[in-house]
């Protein structure tokens, strides 16, 4: 996946496509930008100048994907985290999750939510739910997985027809969909001839903690340089 | 009218006296249970941690505990495995010490976890790659070689011994006794160590990250050390500090000095250890990871003091005051010094576990805070006064310090 | 025999051990870590087959299209038609979570009347039947003595097949009014309009054709007009070359991706417009023919003569250079110029606006491709005579019983507009309304009207298109019982009170009606739903194939003529030049005193009007800002001695309110920015709605502007 | 006498395991009636001779359709074929009404499964008895009983409360679509099958 930052005008269709897709609840009442659920983050990062030298740049944060060292998986006791070997995607599966967020210490892109409280729908929207993604309960942690309800519909379809593979365009994750402005794009990082193979290699791209050494599969895209050194710099540095 | 259970030849105070000073523990027990079924019935969301601060007291107190119960595994070690007798004195206290910290320890465990149903899926499907999972095991058999070892304590209560059979029973346990100490002392190892390899391995969070020696990450090997050193010292504190609540001589002084000593010894090795290793760490392993060490320290609450007083002022000073002879006699200095000690390793376990996450990752993180909220600090509360009411019980009933008669 | 104590141990022992070497302790182990991944806190997921249904969004006038996956009937996800020719694929967030709103927790299950006025009244279940009878007498009595004040209907939408129902019910009534709401239509064209009374047809932005677009805060890529048509132009300037230059006193969304931000001190906008026209004249910019055409241009060229640019740039805050440099590019360049409209801060002022509208006059914009297009409105039989005026045009106290129509335009206004025209009895107010939203608190009457989704609507020409367009809103749930669409209602009502009938009894009757007199005019293409194929209407079989497109959700389009003609047209209109000079005037606002501009985000200005999952945006991030915070510059809070996240007392005029502080880097200092939006999850059913908020503290000017306010803050 | 402790304790270790074998599955299981009979064998058989899938189909996005609707049982049930109670019962409460038929399913996987019937029947080519064994040939519905703890019908766990099952088709819980995908070498993620 890569996200044009340049394009981003921050609106927060990718946020709200995100959570219909993926049965994510609507806040708890108390519930704060720290213990709510958002798969897809959007953070909207200044660059220190005070009006009118400002400016601000909007960066949707969804799981990294990470494909080295993932922190994620390692880490948690019971094999609920997992990277799909065919995919690349990194899985959690919330049933098999018993709750101690070891994987939200580890992450360090905050890509990880925990659920503080039984998830609630307003009486009516539990009718209007995706087939394709199972709610989760309370005291699990869950996120991003590139929309896989998605990738099963598609396999599904691929298979109902006798073909091995899914169709090109069968699966798009539900904020590449939802993208007014076309900021991200999404597709196969191995397949060299693939769009994002060759976004992912061309400049101004780069990634959030490379030096961490956990091989993101997400990639940000920015002309500005103040963006690119701000994604480069070490926090409080 | 309880005087049929208390051990011959010992005093102790009435059993209103002894009522008296339960109650008020018993009670804050009673307000810990009720904050725990809030956290289990209605969700975790009556404690203030969050998504960034997934972590909080109870981890933080879960290490620090389990630090401190250490003593129980270390003595055990020393007497059984390397025949200083002259711990006899003390080992059934530090049973039973070893037995509350980590009892508790787990019992807490059971209420931060978001669903505790399932938690036996760590054994049925285990990480073998994950820490916790090697915590988990470790933690959950060493606590049942620590009820094994506390079954002959109990058994020598003067009403049970007048069953045959568990006096027999309670002999041939203590000639296993030693193999119970060196499976202790090796799940110890491992699971000390794992709790330090924990944060060791967080690759994600430059802070706590360390380079793996052999299999585990340094953290590994120095929270073993770190136990082990403070374990004696906490041994040493608390029976000082029963001897002054119960106002009796419970054991020879050497006793004390002797476990200063070896307290002292363990910790002068961790101290040098534990600095070659930071500096390791802030010239190679931070940097490397892209955050200079010097960001860690730049906010107000975490400065460059911290350093300074876990490895010197709560380190390297006990450690020689511990070391010296002549400083040892003192009693006053003996247990100031342990107590700095096990302020050393309180301070150590929140670096650990309240800094690394304190401290931002991405570029434009903001620094983190965290309260902890009624619910947390009345659970761990709980835990507490429940030691003391074991402890109080057993000590009441049972022979913690069989020195106690001789001193008579 | 007896069992000692020690023999009942030796038993439980051995049962103890027993049960071990039985399923037991195992199954139960298992089945309970089972329950708690199923336990009926989690519901279960829809089963059945998947269907799609390609409909549109009604949710404010942009009309979306909307291509929505049904599973057993009921919508589960909506999503934009790529290629649509009117919205280009978008959907914003609101749209994306549209479907949720049927199950808002403010959703009206039944009508409601109000005991009690003002901040003490009191929701009182009613039913129709009892609405219609307390309001019928009221219309008999208008009838009869019209003079103690008459019916007015306030349209949030106009242009619609109901908005011609509306007109038809008031002709019936002596006095009665159709009165445009706020923000119903687009402030630049109106403000044209009155300067070029003579050009045919509807005025709208030729922005497909156009290089430069001068925007005075139009928040062009966060909601404006039909959404997807900006920023889908905006998004592909490499392409096209298109630019825009954004004058605005916040860096906001829009302002962020412009290609020149002009940071200007609000309130000078028409001070930065007139500077323009200055440069455009002094240095023969403008078409010659100009001179001729507009009858007033004596007048302005006076006029904009005392605004030199190296005079106003401290006023405005806009170097002298750039003033001149933009008025070079949009000379140089086919181009437009608007004010846009702020989704709570409502239009500039009449001066302001003129002076904005007035520069496409003077550029000779109107008519021209790239420019202001003049297209022929949607094709319709013979319309209702009573006139569409604005609410402002209402006399005060001469309303007694308004009707105001529940389809929302997107943009809200302080309530105070609406009191001051009812009569001293406070009059009677009904608002037909699918959920309990601020506005409720006006009402005497809450008529619940189905919600988006749920009943067949239109889908009428987006304010500020460049030619005709339409089609329908299918519906993709079961509206409930006690729902009642405005015709219903309006029959009901006229039956009741005597009143002729409104002909056709039913929506969709009146929405054949439109396609067939669409048909008739020969008119425009139709698109297939998916974007697929076009169709051109001449080239129909019969209008039944017009009628099953729509109904498909298919999208007609009108064409576009090519127009040449500048027709005559003024540069200032009725307003006289005595009215520009406050503009001038650097001074005006007392020292100590803050300025208060109400911003809100294009239908999200209630929190009635978003989904409960739009928390995510609100509330679960720092992503937009919570309805009643105030974002004030870091430099402004200093000088207050005040800080972030601290609590304030807001005062103005009409009163104070306490709001949270937010120090904000892309507010101009000495402006309170004052959010007027939802908080999403404040949802706990009431029987009192919630208040305006901080649109509360606007002092709504003579023109009927309240855009700035005087303010002070003080720590609360 | 000497042995009485003896005596006493394995008496305990009897009593539990009587009702650790035979109590407790009897408490754990509640036993639901299906709303009507079915007779798979009569469709099956050979005056018949249906297939599976001409019944049980795949909707247009290739998931399975799972029971058939109403509407597929009054393609040829419009009206009472033969003379027995269940036709009576079919046609009248059901067909007529077009009311679907409430079936308790033995074999529901719960929602976070993914199980695509399309890819196992028609990529893989599994034959339906491998996993329901003999049901399209039953003359009758078994009992159906729901686990009073998980929900779930007790064939997924297996009629054997051992777990051990007395048949290769008995059971349908994780490990044995994992045994089925571990014989087939497939290298699976846990998404591949949950959701």
């Amino acid at each position: 996946m890569v996200v044009d930052l340049d394009r981003c005008t921050g609106c927060g269709a990718c946020m709200v496509a995100c959570a219909v897709e993926n049965n994510v609840a609507p806040a708890e009442q108390k519930a704060t930008e720290r213990t709510g659920v958002t798969w897809l983050r959007v953070y909207p990062v200044s660059n220190g100048e005070n009006f009118p030298a400002n400016d601000t740049v909007f960066i949707p944060m969804p799981c990294q994907q990470c494909g080295n060292h993932t922190p994620c998986v390692s880490v948690c006791p019971q094999n609920a985290v997992e990277v799909d070997p065919s995919t690349g995607i990194v899985g959690q599966i919330p049933q098999r999750c018993l709750g101690c967020r070891y994987c939200m210490t580890a992450c360090p892109y905050h890509a990880r939510y925990f659920n503080w409280w039984d998830p609630q729908w307003p009486e009516g929207t539990e009718t209007l739910l995706n087939p394709d993604v199972a709610p989760r309960m309370r005291g699990v942690a869950e996120k991003c997985n590139f929309c896989h309800g998605r990738l099963h519909a598609a396999r599904t379809k691929a298979a109902a027809a006798g073909n091995k593979e899914i169709a090109a365009g069968d699966y798009i994750p539900a904020c590449v969909e939802s993208c007014p402005s076309k900021a991200i794009v999404f597709g196969d990082l191995a397949d060299e001839t693939s769009e994002v193979s060759r976004l992912s290699h061309s400049n101004d791209t780069f990634q959030f903690l490379p030096k961490l050494g956990t091989a993101p599969k997400v990639f940000y895209h920015s002309a500005k340089e103040w963006v690119r050194k701000m994604a480069d710099r070490a926090p409080l540095a | 009218m309880d005087r049929q259970f208390i051990p011959r030849g010992l005093q102790r105070s009435s059993f209103t006296r002894f009522a008296a000073w339960i109650l008020p523990w018993i009670l804050l027990l009673g307000l810990g249970l009720y904050a725990m079924y809030l956290c289990l019935a209605e969700g975790l969301h009556h404690t203030n941690m969050d998504n960034r601060f997934a972590f909080g007291l109870w981890i933080y107190l879960d290490l620090t505990v389990i630090a401190l119960g250490a003593g129980a595994f270390f003595t055990g070690f020393l007497l059984y495995i390397l025949r200083r007798e002259e711990l006899k004195a003390v080992i059934n206290s530090a049973v039973v010490l070893g037995l509350i910290c980590y009892s508790g320890a787990v019992a807490v465990l059971m209420v931060d976890v978001g669903q505790p149903l399932r938690a036996w899926f760590t054994f049925w499907h285990p990480n073998t790659h994950s820490m916790l999972a090697e915590v988990t095991f470790c933690l959950t058999c060493y606590l049942t070689v620590l009820a094994i070892e506390y079954v002959p304590v109990v058994l020598k209560n003067r009403k049970l011994r007048q069953i045959p059979r568990f006096l027999v029973f309670e002999f041939e346990l203590h000639k296993v006794m030693p193999v119970f100490a060196g499976i202790g002392t090796f799940l110890s190892f491992f699971h000390q160590g794992s709790l330090g390899g924990l944060y060791g391995v967080l690759v994600g969070r430059p802070f706590a990250f360390r380079e793996v020696l052999g299999i585990w990450p340094s953290t590994f090997y120095l929270f073993v050390l770190s136990a082990a050193a403070v374990g004696p010292s906490f041994v040493l504190l608390t029976t000082w500090l029963v001897q002054k609540l119960s106002g009796r001589q419970l054991v020879k002084p050497e006793v004390l000095r002797f476990l200063g000593k070896v307290s002292g010894s363990m910790l002068i090795v961790y101290v040098l250890l534990k600095t070659v290793d930071t500096l390791y760490w802030i010239n190679h392993t931070a940097p490397a990871e892209g955050a200079p060490a010097y960001t860690f320290y730049t906010s107000l609450g975490f400065g460059t003091w911290i350093l300074f007083a876990e490895i010197i002022l709560l380190g390297l000073l006990p450690a020689v005051v511990l070391l010296s002879k002549r400083l040892r006699a003192r009693p006053a200095v003996l247990v100031g010094a342990a107590f700095l000690a096990c302020c050393g390793i309180v301070m150590n376990r929140f670096v650990m576990t309240i800094q690394t996450l304190a401290l931002p990752t991405l570029p434009f993180d903001p620094m983190m805070s965290y309260v902890p909220s009624w619910q947390e600090v009345a659970t761990f509360l709980a835990i507490v006064a429940y030691g003391v009411v074991l402890y109080s019980f057993s000590f009441r009933y049972m022979t913690l310090f069989p020195q106690e008669r001789e001193i008579r | 025999m007896n069992i000692t104590r020690r023999e009942l141990l030796t038993f439980a022992g051995g049962s103890i051990l027993g049960a071990l070497f039985t399923p037991v302790p195992w199954k139960l182990l298992d089945d309970s870590a089972i329950w708690t991944q199923n336990w009926s806190l989690i519901p279960g997921l829809p089963r059945g087959p998947e269907t799609f249904t390609f409909t549109g969004c009604t949710l404010c006038p942009g009309g979306c299209a909307i291509k929505a996956r049904r599973v057993n009937g009921l919508p589960v996800s909506l999503v934009g038609v790529t290629g649509h020719p009117v919205s280009n694929g978008f959907l914003c967030p609101m749209g994306i979570a549209g479907h949720h709103l049927a199950y808002h927790p403010l959703r009206l299950r039944r009508p409601w009347a109000f005991t009690g006025k003002g901040t003490d009244s009191l929701l009182t279940p009613s039913t129709l039947e009892e609405v219609i009878s307390n309001l019928a007498p009221i219309v008999k009595d208008i009838q009869s003595s019209p003079t103690k004040g008459t019916v007015a209907v306030l349209d949030q939408r106009p242009d619609r097949v109901v908005s011609d129902v509306y007109r038809r019910f008031v002709s019936n009534i002596p006095g009665g009014m159709y009165a445009l709401a706020p923000g119903s239509e687009d402030p630049t064209l109106t403000a044209l309009r009155s300067l070029c009374k003579t050009a045919e047809g509807k005025l709208g932005y030729d922005l497909e054709n156009t290089e430069v677009i001068l925007s005075f805060g139009a928040p062009l890529l966060d909601g404006w007009s039909c959404p997807g048509r900006a920023v889908h132009l905006l998004q592909n300037r490499i392409h096209s070359g298109l630019r825009l230059i954004q004058a605005e006193g916040v860096q906001s969304r829009t302002a962020l991706q412009a290609d020149t931000w002009l940071p200007l001190i609000p309130g000078t906008e028409a001070v930065l417009a007139l500077a323009i026209g200055n440069v455009l004249i002094r240095e023969r910019l403008v078409p010659s023919k100009i001179e001729k055409t507009s009858a007033d241009f004596q007048t302005y060229k006076k006029l904009v003569a005392k605004f030199q640019p190296e005079t106003v740039a401290d006023i405005c805050g806009i170097p002298a250079s750039a003033i001149s440099e933009t008025a070079r590019t949009i000379a140089s360049h086919s181009s437009v110029v608007m004010s846009g409209y702020n989704p709570a801060g409502g239009p500039f002022d009449a001066a302001t606006e003129t002076a904005i509208a007035g520069l496409n006059a003077l550029l000779g914009n109107i008519g021209r491709i790239g420019g202001i297009s003049l297209h022929r409105p949607l094709p319709s039989g013979p319309v209702s005579t009573s006139p569409a005026i604005a609410l402002t045009e209402i006399p005060d106290h001469s309303v007694r019983l308004l009707l105001i129509d529940g389809a929302e335009s997107g943009h809200t206004y302080p309530s105070s507009l609406l009191r001051r025209k009812l009569t001293a009895d406070g009059g009677t107010v009904v608002m037909l309304s699918p959920y309990l939203s601020s506005r409720s608190a006006l009402a005497d009457f809450l008529v619940p009207s189905p919600a988006a989704f749920e009943s067949l609507e239109e889908i009428s020409t987006p304010p500020g298109a460049h030619r005709a367009s339409f089609a329908l809103s299918l519906p993709l749930m079961k509206q409930p019982d006690t729902a009642v669409d405005a015709v219903t209602f309006l029959s009901k009502l006229a039956g009741a009170a005597g009143l002729p009938s409104l002909g056709a009894e039913s929506m969709e009757s009146f929405l054949k009606q439109r396609a067939h007199d669409i048909w008739l005019s020969k008119r425009g293409t139709l698109t297939a739903p998916a974007g697929t194929s076009v169709t051109p209407t001449a080239e129909m079989a019969g209008e039944e194939q017009l009628w099953k497109g729509l109904s498909e959700g298919g999208c007609w389009v009108d064409d576009v003529e090519a127009k040449e003609a500048i027709p005559q047209s003024m540069l200032l209109g009725t307003l006289t030049p005595d009215r520009f000079d406050g503009a001038s005037s650097p001074a005006q606002h007392a020292t100590g005193t803050m300025r208060l501009i109400p911003h809100g985000w294009r239908n999200a200005t209630t929190t009635a009007s978003v989904a409960p999952v739009l928390s995510k945006l609100f509330q679960e991030s720092h992503l937009r800002s919570l309805g009643g915070r105030v974002h004030i510059n870091p430099a402004t809070l200093a000088a207050n001695a005040l800080s972030d996240a601290d609590i304030v007392k807001v005062t103005t005029q009409s009163g104070s309110m306490t709001a949270q502080v937010v120090a904000d880097h892309t507010v101009i200092p000495g402006v309170i920015h004052a959010v007027v939006g939802p908080s999403p999850n404040n949802t706990a059913p009431t029987n009192q709605p919630e208040g305006e908020g901080l649109l509360g503290l606007c002092v709504v000017r003579d023109d009927g502007s309240w855009r700035i306010t005087e303010a002070s803050i003080a720590r609360a | 006498m000497r042995f009485k402790g003896l005596i006493l304790f394995l008496l305990g270790v009897l009593a539990s395991l009587a009702i650790g074998w035979f109590a407790f599955p009897a408490a754990l299981y509640r036993t639901e009636a299906q709303p009507m009979q079915f007779n798979h064998a009569i469709h099956t058989g050979e005056q018949n001779g249906m297939t599976c899938d001409m019944c049980h189909e795949y909707m247009e996005n290739g998931s399975f359709k799972g029971i058939p609707t109403i509407a597929k049982c009054a393609e040829c049930h419009s009206a009472t074929i033969g003379s027995s109670e269940t036709e009576k019962v079919l046609v009248e409460q059901f067909v007529t009404p077009q009311k679907e038929i409430p079936w308790k399913v033995y074999s529901r996987q719960p929602d976070n499964a993914y199980f695509p019937h399309a890819t196992h029947v028609k990529r893989a080519e599994i034959k339906c008895e491998v996993c329901h064994g003999p049901h399209g040939s039953s003359t009758a519905l078994p009992v159906y009983q729901v686990n009073r703890i998980s929900g779930y019908s007790r064939d997924i766990w297996g009629r054997n409360i051992s777990g051990i099952p007395s048949h290769p088709w008995e059971g349908m819980k994780m490990d044995r679509c994992v045994r089925c995908h571990a014989e087939r070498q497939r290298d699976d993620s846990c998404l591949d099958c949950h959701k």
